[in-house]
Order: C-alpha cells, then sequence, then structure tokens
C-alpha cells in the first residue's frame, strides 16, 4: 500500500466516473469509462492485489470498451442526458 | 486487407519451424524456468500459435530465411538510428509546447515513395509518426499525406530515412517482389 | 427537473447517509489486526490459515490461486458455469430474433474511403502483434502457480487477441481462426475438464475436487505436487471457457447476433 | 551508486518529455496538433522511464550464475517498451485517419500547403 | 532520501502530468480529442505499474501485467477509429437538433 | 487540519470513495435516462462493491499474496546453512524452513472473491448490452422515457 498513490487514484477515479456520466456522446462516454478502468487497475495494483490488478488490466484494456463501444455503433450515438 | 486473406501463400514447414523457434524464445524469456515441466509447457503453447497463427508473422513466405536473418540485422541497425531521431523529434516539440504559439504551422504535406512492399511502407510510415513532428495521415497507392506540425518537420521529410528503409530490403528485394500483386 | 431525478437525490442521499455513518465504526485502513485479516479473540482465521499452511499443502508460491483453484474450487467452478450461462443467455437473446440481414451495413461499406493506410499501418502491426499476444496469454495461463496470472486472465487476453484480427480487417478473418463451432465446442470443453477433475476425484472414492487422490494418475511424488498439477489443469479448463465465451461475446454484439459484417 | 544515478538521471529526462507532451496537450490549438504532442511525447518518455528503473535493476546483479532472473526481468522490461513503441504510433495514425474521416477541421497555418484536402475529390 | 522515494515521487509527477489529460478529457470540444486523452491516460498507466512495481521490490510481478498492457492497449483507439469511419461524422449527428440519428 | 488528516481521513478515506462511487452509480442507475449511461452506472456501482472488498483486505506495509522466490531474507537463511547447490538454493529458497509471516502479506481471501466477480461482471456486462441492442431493434430509442411511451401508447408502432 502506497498511501500517496492511494488518495491520488481515488480522487481521479471519483472525477472520472462523473466525467463518464456527463458526457453526452456515448462514444466519448465508454472510451471514458476505459480510464475509469486503467485507474482501478492501477488501484489494485497499489493495495497488493496483483491477480485483481491482472484481472482488471486485461478486461479494462481488451475486453470492456470494446462491447460497449460495438454496442454504440449498432444502437444510437448521441444521448439526451 | 481482404487481399492478404483470401490470397493465401503456401505454408511450408521450413517457414513454421522457423515461426515455432521465434515464438520458443519468446515464451522462454517470458518464462524463466528451464526445468522439463515448463519447456513441455512451452513447446505446446508454441505449437499451439504456430498451428493457429503461423500465417500472421510473415507475409512474403518466399523469401530464404538466411535473408531474413541478414535483414534482421540491418532492422535493429536502423532502430539504433531511429531511436536518435526519436529524442531530436521530442527535444523539437518540448522546445514547440513552451515556446510561443505562433511558431506551431500545421500543415498537410503530400510525399512520393518509391518503395514497393507493404512492409517497407509500413517502416516507413511508422518511422515518420515518430520522428520530427509528423504523422502519417493516410497512404494512396506510392503517396503518403502527412501532417506536419511546423516548417522545419516538413522539410525534414525528405531523403535520408527513405534511403536507409530501402538499403535494409535492398538484396531481399527481387525475391519478395515476385510474391506480391 | 422530471420527478425520478428528484427522488433519485433522496434516495440516494439517504443510502450514502447511512452507509457513510455505517463507515465510522470500520477498523482503519490498512490495519494488520482487523477482524478481516487476523483472528478474532478465540477463533482461527482462515485467511491466517490460508498465508502460512498453503504452501505446505499445496506448492503453490502464488497463495491466490492455491485459494481460487483448491480450496475454493467449488466455487470457481461455478463461477465458470456463470459466464458460460452468460455467453448461452447472449445466443438465445441476440441469435433468435436478430436473423435477418442489414441493409445499412452495405451503406457504410460504400462511404469506407478506399486507401491503403488502413491494410498496411494498422494491418501489419496486429499481424506482427497477435501471435506474441497469444504465446504470452498461453505463458499467463501456464505460469499462474510462480506469478500473478491464470485462467481468467490468460483467456480474456487470448479473446482479445482474436479480437484485435477482427478490429484489423474484419470479423470473417477472426471467425475463420476460431468459427462458431469451435468455440461453441471449446467452451463446453473448458467446463467439462473442470468438472471432469472433480468426477475423476469422486471415482478414486474421494471428495469432488479433492485433487490429493489423484497422485497415482498424474505420477507425481506426493498428493502435494497432485494438488499443484490438477490446479493447472483446472486452469486450462477456465481458460478455454472465458476465451470462447468473451469471443463470443464480441462476435454477438458487434454483428447483431448475424455473425456478419461487424464492427 | 553509479548505477543508481545513472538510472535517475534517466528518470529525469523521461519525466521532462512527460512534461512536454502535458504541455502540448494543454498548449496546441487543434486536434491534429495535440495528437502529436501525445502520441509522441509519451513513447519516447515512457522508454526513457522504464530503462532507467531497468538499469537500477542491475544494481543487485553480483554474478551470473546466481542472479541471471534479473536480466531476464530487465529483457521484460524492454520489451514492454518494445511494444509501447510499436502500438502508440498505429493508435496515432489511427485516430488521425479517424479524425480526417470523421471530418474534424484543421487548422492550418497561414500560407501552408494543404494538400489532403486538395486531393480528397479524387479519392 | 532512498530511491524509494525517488519512485513514488516519480509516479506522483506521472500522476500530476494526468491532469492535463483529465481536463482535455472533460471539455474537449470532439470526440477525438477525449480519445487522444485516453490514450495519453494509458501509455502513463503501463509505466505507473513498473513505478509500482519498482517500490514493492517486486518487478519480476508487476512487468507482467505492464506487458500485458502495453500489448492491448491500442485495442481501444483502434475500436473508436473504426467506429468513426464507419458511421457518419459527428458534427453531422450532433448538430441536427432532432433530425434524423445514427 | 492534520490531526483531522490524521484522524479521520488516513484510516477511513478508501471507505468514504467507496460510499462516494456507490451513491454515483446508484444515481446513474436511478435518475440516467440513457440506458447506455444506465449501465456504465452500474459497472461504478460494482467496482465500488469491490474496492470495499479489496480494501478489507490490506495490510500497512505488507508484501503481495506471493511467496517471493528470490528472496532475500531466504537467500540469507541458505546462505548461512550453506549445504544446498545453487539451483536448489533458488528454486526451493520460499519453501522456508519457516511458513510465512501473516502480518506481512495481504490477505489472498477478498483478492480470490474479487477476481471471480469481475471477468463475471464482465459476463454480466455483455448480457446487458445485448438487451439494449434488441430494444433498440424493438422499439427504435435508448431513452427511457421515450421507450415508456411506446409502451404506454399501445406497444410498438410499427
Amino acid at each position: 500500500m502506497i498511501f500517496a498513490f492511494d488518495i491520488i487514484i481515488l480522487v481521479f477515479l471519483v472525477i472520472a466516473a462523473i466525467i463518464s456520466l456527463s458526457v453526452k456522446d456515448l462514444l466519448s462516454a465508454s472510451m471514458i469509462f476505459g480510464i475509469y478502468g486503467f485507474l482501478i487497475c492501477l488501484l489494485w495494483a497499489e493495495m497488493g492485489a496483483v491477480d485483481v490488478a491482472f484481472t482488471e488490466a486485461a478486461v479494462g484494456a481488451g475486453i470492456s470498451a470494446v462491447l460497449m463501444v460495438a454496442t454504440v455503433f449498432n444502437t444510437k450515438r448521441k444521448s439526451s442526458d | 486487407m481482404q487481399n492478404r486473406d483470401t490470397k493465401p501463400s503456401p505454408a511450408r514447414p521450413a517457414h513454421q519451424i522457423f515461426v515455432f523457434g521465434l515464438l520458443f524464445v519468446t515464451w522462454t524469456i517470458l518464462s524463466g524456468f528451464f526445468d522439463p515441466f515448463h519447456l513441455t509447457l512451452g513447446v505446446i503453447s508454441c505449437g499451439l500459435v504456430t498451428i493457429i497463427s503461423a500465417d500472421l508473422l510473415f507475409e512474403y513466405r518466399d523469401t530464404p530465411i538466411l535473408f531474413r536473418f541478414r535483414q534482421a540485422g540491418r532492422l535493429i541497425a536502423y532502430l539504433f538510428w531511429l531511436l536518435w531521431q526519436v529524442v531530436l523529434a521530442n527535444y523539437h516539440i518540448l522546445k514547440l509546447a513552451m515556446g510561443s504559439k505562433d511558431r506551431v504551422q500545421p500543415q498537410f504535406v503530400r510525399c512520393k515513395t518509391s518503395l514497393k512492399s507493404d512492409f517497407e511502407k509500413y517502416l516507413l510510415a511508422n518511422s515518420i509518426t515518430l520522428t520530427p513532428g509528423t504523422v502519417t495521415t493516410k497512404i494512396m497507392g506510392d503517396t503518403f499525406y502527412i501532417h506536419a506540425i511546423d516548417d522545419v518537420s516538413a522539410a525534414g521529410l525528405e531523403g535520408e530515412m527513405e534511403r536507409r528503409i530501402a538499403h535494409i530490403f535492398s538484396t531481399a528485394r527481387k525475391s519478395s517482389t515476385s510474391g506480391e500483386s | 427537473m422530471r420527478l425520478s431525478s428528484i427522488f433519485a437525490i433522496i434516495a440516494v442521499v439517504i443510502t450514502g447517509g447511512i452507509l457513510l455513518y455505517g463507515v465510522s465504526d470500520f477498523p482503519s485502513f490498512g490495519d494488520p489486526k482487523s477482524p478481516a485479516n487476523a483472528a478474532v479473540p478465540g477463533s482461527e482465521s482462515v485467511s491466517q490459515y490460508f498465508i502460512t499452511k498453503s504452501y505446505k499443502d499445496t506448492k503453490v508460491p502464488n497463495l491466490v490461486t492455491s485459494v481460487l483453484a483448491d480450496y475454493r474450487g467449488y466455487d470457481t467452478m461455478f463461477e465458470t458455469v456463470v459466464i458460460f450461462a452468460a455467453g448461452m443467455a447472449i445466443f438465445a437473446i441476440l441469435g433468435s430474433v436478430g436473423g435477418e440481414s442489414q441493409p445499412r451495413v452495405q451503406e457504410e461499406e460504400s462511404s469506407f474511403v478506399d486507401g491503403d493506410h488502413s491494410r498496411i499501418i494498422v494491418g501489419t502491426t496486429c499481424r506482427l502483434l497477435v501471435p506474441v499476444i497469444q504465446v504470452f496469454a498461453l505463458y499467463v495461463i501456464g505460469h499462474g502457480h510462480y506469478s500473478p496470472g491464470g485462467g481468467f486472465q490468460g483467456g480474456v487476453i487470448l479473446a482479445a487477441s482474436f479480437i484485435i484480427i477482427a478490429l484489423s480487417s474484419d470479423l470473417d478473418a477472426a471467425l475463420r481462426r476460431l468459427s462458431e463451432v469451435n468455440y461453441l465446442r471449446l467452451a463446453c470443453v473448458g467446463i467439462l475438464i473442470y468438472a471432469g477433475f472433480g468426477v475423476l476425484c469422486q471415482v478414486l472414492e474421494s471428495n469432488f475436487l479433492d485433487y490429493g487422490v489423484l497422485q497415482p494418475i498424474l505420477l507425481t511424488d506426493g498428493p502435494e505436487m497432485a494438488r499443484s498439477h490438477s490446479m493447472l489443469g483446472v486452469e486450462i479448463g477456465v481458460a478455454f471457457t472465458v476465451t470462447a465465451i468473451m469471443f463470443a461475446i464480441y462476435a454477438n454484439l458487434s454483428s447483431r447476433g448475424t455473425l456478419r459484417d461487424g464492427l | 551508486m553509479i548505477i543508481t544515478i545513472i538510472s535517475a538521471i534517466l528518470i529525469l529526462l523521461g519525466v521532462v518529455f512527460f512534461f512536454g507532451a502535458a504541455l502540448g496537450i494543454v498548449r496546441f490549438p487543434d486536434f491534429y496538433s495535440r495528437t502529436h504532442a501525445a502520441g509522441k511525447g509519451d513513447t519516447l518518455s515512457s522508454f526513457l522511464v522504464i530503462l532507467g528503473f531497468a538499469v537500477y535493476q542491475l544494481k543487485d546483479f553480483h554474478s551470473f550464475s546466481h542472479d541471471w532472473p534479473i536480466l531476464l526481468v530487465i529483457l521484460k522490461l524492454l520489451a514492454v517498451s518494445l511494444f509501447i513503441f510499436m502500438t502508440s504510433p498505429v493508435s496515432t495514425h489511427a485516430l488521425m485517419d479517424a479524425g480526417w474521416e470523421d471530418k474534424v477541421k484543421p487548422e492550418i497555418g497561414e500560407g501552408k500547403p494543404n494538400h489532403l484536402n486538395d486531393d480528397s475529390e479524387k479519392f | 532520501m532512498t530511491f524509494d522515494h525517488f519512485s513514488i515521487g516519480v509516479g506522483l509527477a506521472l500522476f500530476v502530468f494526468m491532469l492535463p489529460a483529465m481536463w482535455r478529457m472533460s471539455v474537449g470540444p470532439t470526440a477525438l480529442d477525449r480519445i487522444v486523452a485516453v490514450n495519453v491516460i494509458g501509455t502513463k498507466t503501463a509505466v505507473l505499474l513498473v513505478v509500482i512495481g519498482v517500490v514493492f521490490h517486486r518487478v519480476e510481478m508487476f512487468v507482467d501485467f505492464a506487458l500485458a498492457y502495453a500489448l492491448l492497449n491500442f485495442t481501444g483507439s483502434l475500436a473508436a477509429a473504426r467506429f468513426l469511419h464507419k458511421t457518419k461524422s459527428s458534427s453531422e449527428i450532433f448538430e441536427e437538433e432532432g433530425g434524423a440519428e445514427s | 487540519m492534520a490531526e483531522f488528516f490524521e484522524q479521520t481521513l488516513q484510516p477511513h478515506f478508501n471507505f468514504w470513495i467507496y460510499v462516494i462511487l456507490m451513491m454515483i452509480g446508484l444515481w446513474a442507475l436511478i435518475a440516467k435516462n440513457n440506458l447506455i449511461k444506465k449501465l456504465i452506472g452500474m459497472s461504478i456501482f460494482q467496482t465500488a462493491i469491490i474496492l470495499f472488498y479489496v480494501s478489507l483486505g490490506v495490510k500497512e506495509d505488507a508484501t503481495i499474496p506471493i511467496l517471493d522466490p528470490y528472496g532475500q531474507a531466504e537467500h540469507a537463511a541458505a546462505d548461512a546453512e550453506g549445504a544446498e547447490t545453487e539451483g536448489e538454493k533458488k528454486r526451493d529458497s520460499y519453501i522456508g524452513k519457516k511458513s510465512p509471516d501473516p502480518d506481512t502479506m495481504a490477505n489472498p481471501l477478498p483478492h480470490v472473491l474479487m477476481l471471480t466477480a469481475i471477468v463475471v461482471g464482465v459476463a454480466t456486462l455483455g448480457v446487458a448490452l445485448s438487451i439494449t441492442q434488441m430494444i433498440f431493434k424493438e422499439f427504435g430509442s435508448l431513452e427511457e422515457d421515450e421507450i415508456l411511451e411506446i409502451v404506454k401508447g399501445g406497444g410498438v408502432d410499427d
């Protein structure tokens, strides 16, 4: 556990969550949700949970953002809120 | 992209063994265990990857393997030269970012290349992207459309890089061009 | 402001207030003596048992893997089944309804600017990287005992390599390497490998997933090494299922279940 | 000691280049120039930082027969930077191309050519 | 000052340099700006994982998923680029209010 | 200020953020109009819970829950005995004469529980996204209020 990293990542995490929920473009929202995954992987790594961090790294970088982009591609990009 | 998949080159056993060897070196670096159990695992895994995707690693499978080694040596020398160019590029961008905003004069330039094969073009495009203030935006046949961030970067495009890349593949050119469309 | 939004703010504030009130009673962050980490006086802590004894029991240095695949193997097996069930649910939702071809995709094809850049730059990089990614994924699966990794992580990375093939050229190129029939088979085979290890232990007159009795079959020196090797087999089963289902989810989602002309 | 100093110098150089990239992201005028700063500043600086930490690993290296795992760790660290070098230009290029397809207006300097715009009717 | 403190300082500096990207992510005029910011943070993440490994004195464990990050980081931008290739341009979607969507 | 930092902020900061993230996710699930935004909120909610679990297992100054194959302390112990060959020492150093001290190693149990939760979370996200696609195909919209109007107005138009 590295306390200095801990506080900064947690604050960034809240910022990233709020940004990704407030953007009206769903493509941007899903990419920013990818950022959320990156930060949370750093958080697990810093707290010593390496296996969880590895899972999050593989899932967040490779799969989840792509799945969301694929869905947005097949539906509609614009959101009302 | 469709061209490559609809026209598979004949798979040759020598090439598959070569690919297997390369993958096994990668496995050894990753693994770090040299007991029989893990080496067996490595052989199984590399064999699996060779079966699934051996055709991906080399596009022109007609080139003799001996040429590959000579090319690889020249490629590594080129990469060191490229690294120095990347350092210069970053220094340039750093100066530009700190300086006044008037010095940033973005522009799209085009430049013709005499390189033929896909891999040479790929190398040239990536080198351009990595070096002073230029990014390859589009490739249409022989023409590269390049976004340059200022005049200095746009002026540095001509010449040396292309010559060096042509030099890497010079001996294998005759045999490699025969394999492509 | 909509009515539901006001209601939402009230509900969220109440929930958050209650939870924040509860937080003040928590043990402080990073305390080695908190009830979750150390024993409550008068009882034995399960996590301390895992840390001190699991290497002696299983000869696996990565404690997470040993707990995941051995002590809590039953749990992990059904987590894998949940993933399998999720894949089946997606086939049921998308496959049954979406059968007709979409005319929209044909329009997009024509607007795609015809140049060589995509094939040269993106295609060549992906062509060079995909075998490396696959070897790396198999390394992660095989070395879950000694470093972070294991079936779940390696499976996801292996699926990502196929997704990269699909993104660099098109979905057909990826399906040619791992077709629909094959990934369905692979998913089933993964579960069967996992369950097979459990049933094999039962055949040898022991409990389900009690790997120690597999020693005469695996020809290892001692039940500990038998447990270690069985864990590797179980991880491989997990990896098969995860790879197949993750790739199947992408293939179905990107093409609305038609498996043609996706993203 | 000398290994520590060398690695510290490399890492600090990398941090300086990171600073340049961060500055470029804020200050450059349009999307295309910002991509320059983002794509380039990050590759070299991450290479330098990772190289610095790889050099630092050498401080425990005394004899080859005993400490060879450290060499493997260094090779893996270099592989990380190699892959960043391979993938970063690709994403830079892909985003630049997508930006042009998406009709993001480039900001062209006064009197500078825009050949892509001139030729795009021919495509 | 030991090397650990130095490493933590480097990590903090990297986090500070993430802030411009976060800012660009929240204000960025186009979707592309946001995606570029995502890319920047992704590269920094791989470096930060190595930094954390050095602080923990266990680099040989942490380097594995730095590798995974370096290999898989470009998947997201690739998907976004393909998306923008295959659909109408963003300016058309976001300027015709109430017009034909998608 | 310093006192506040040490007494209140440091011991419980992770738990505060977990509550805040949970509130953000719950708010998005209830109040957001767009279905994909709701799914993003659901994922944030899920990570908040994972954050809570992993935070419980953290110990101060503890190392990661993987026994060190090349650990310095064990090396020193093995060197003192001096009976083993080089290769054996490397492979067997973590076998250790004594079992590891539980206080110097992070708690592996929450990691195990949460590791599977992440992958299962992605699979369920895939199911939710496929349902979203079907809703779009049925109603031609992803906005909740428009869908509700169509449903109230007597089913699908087309």
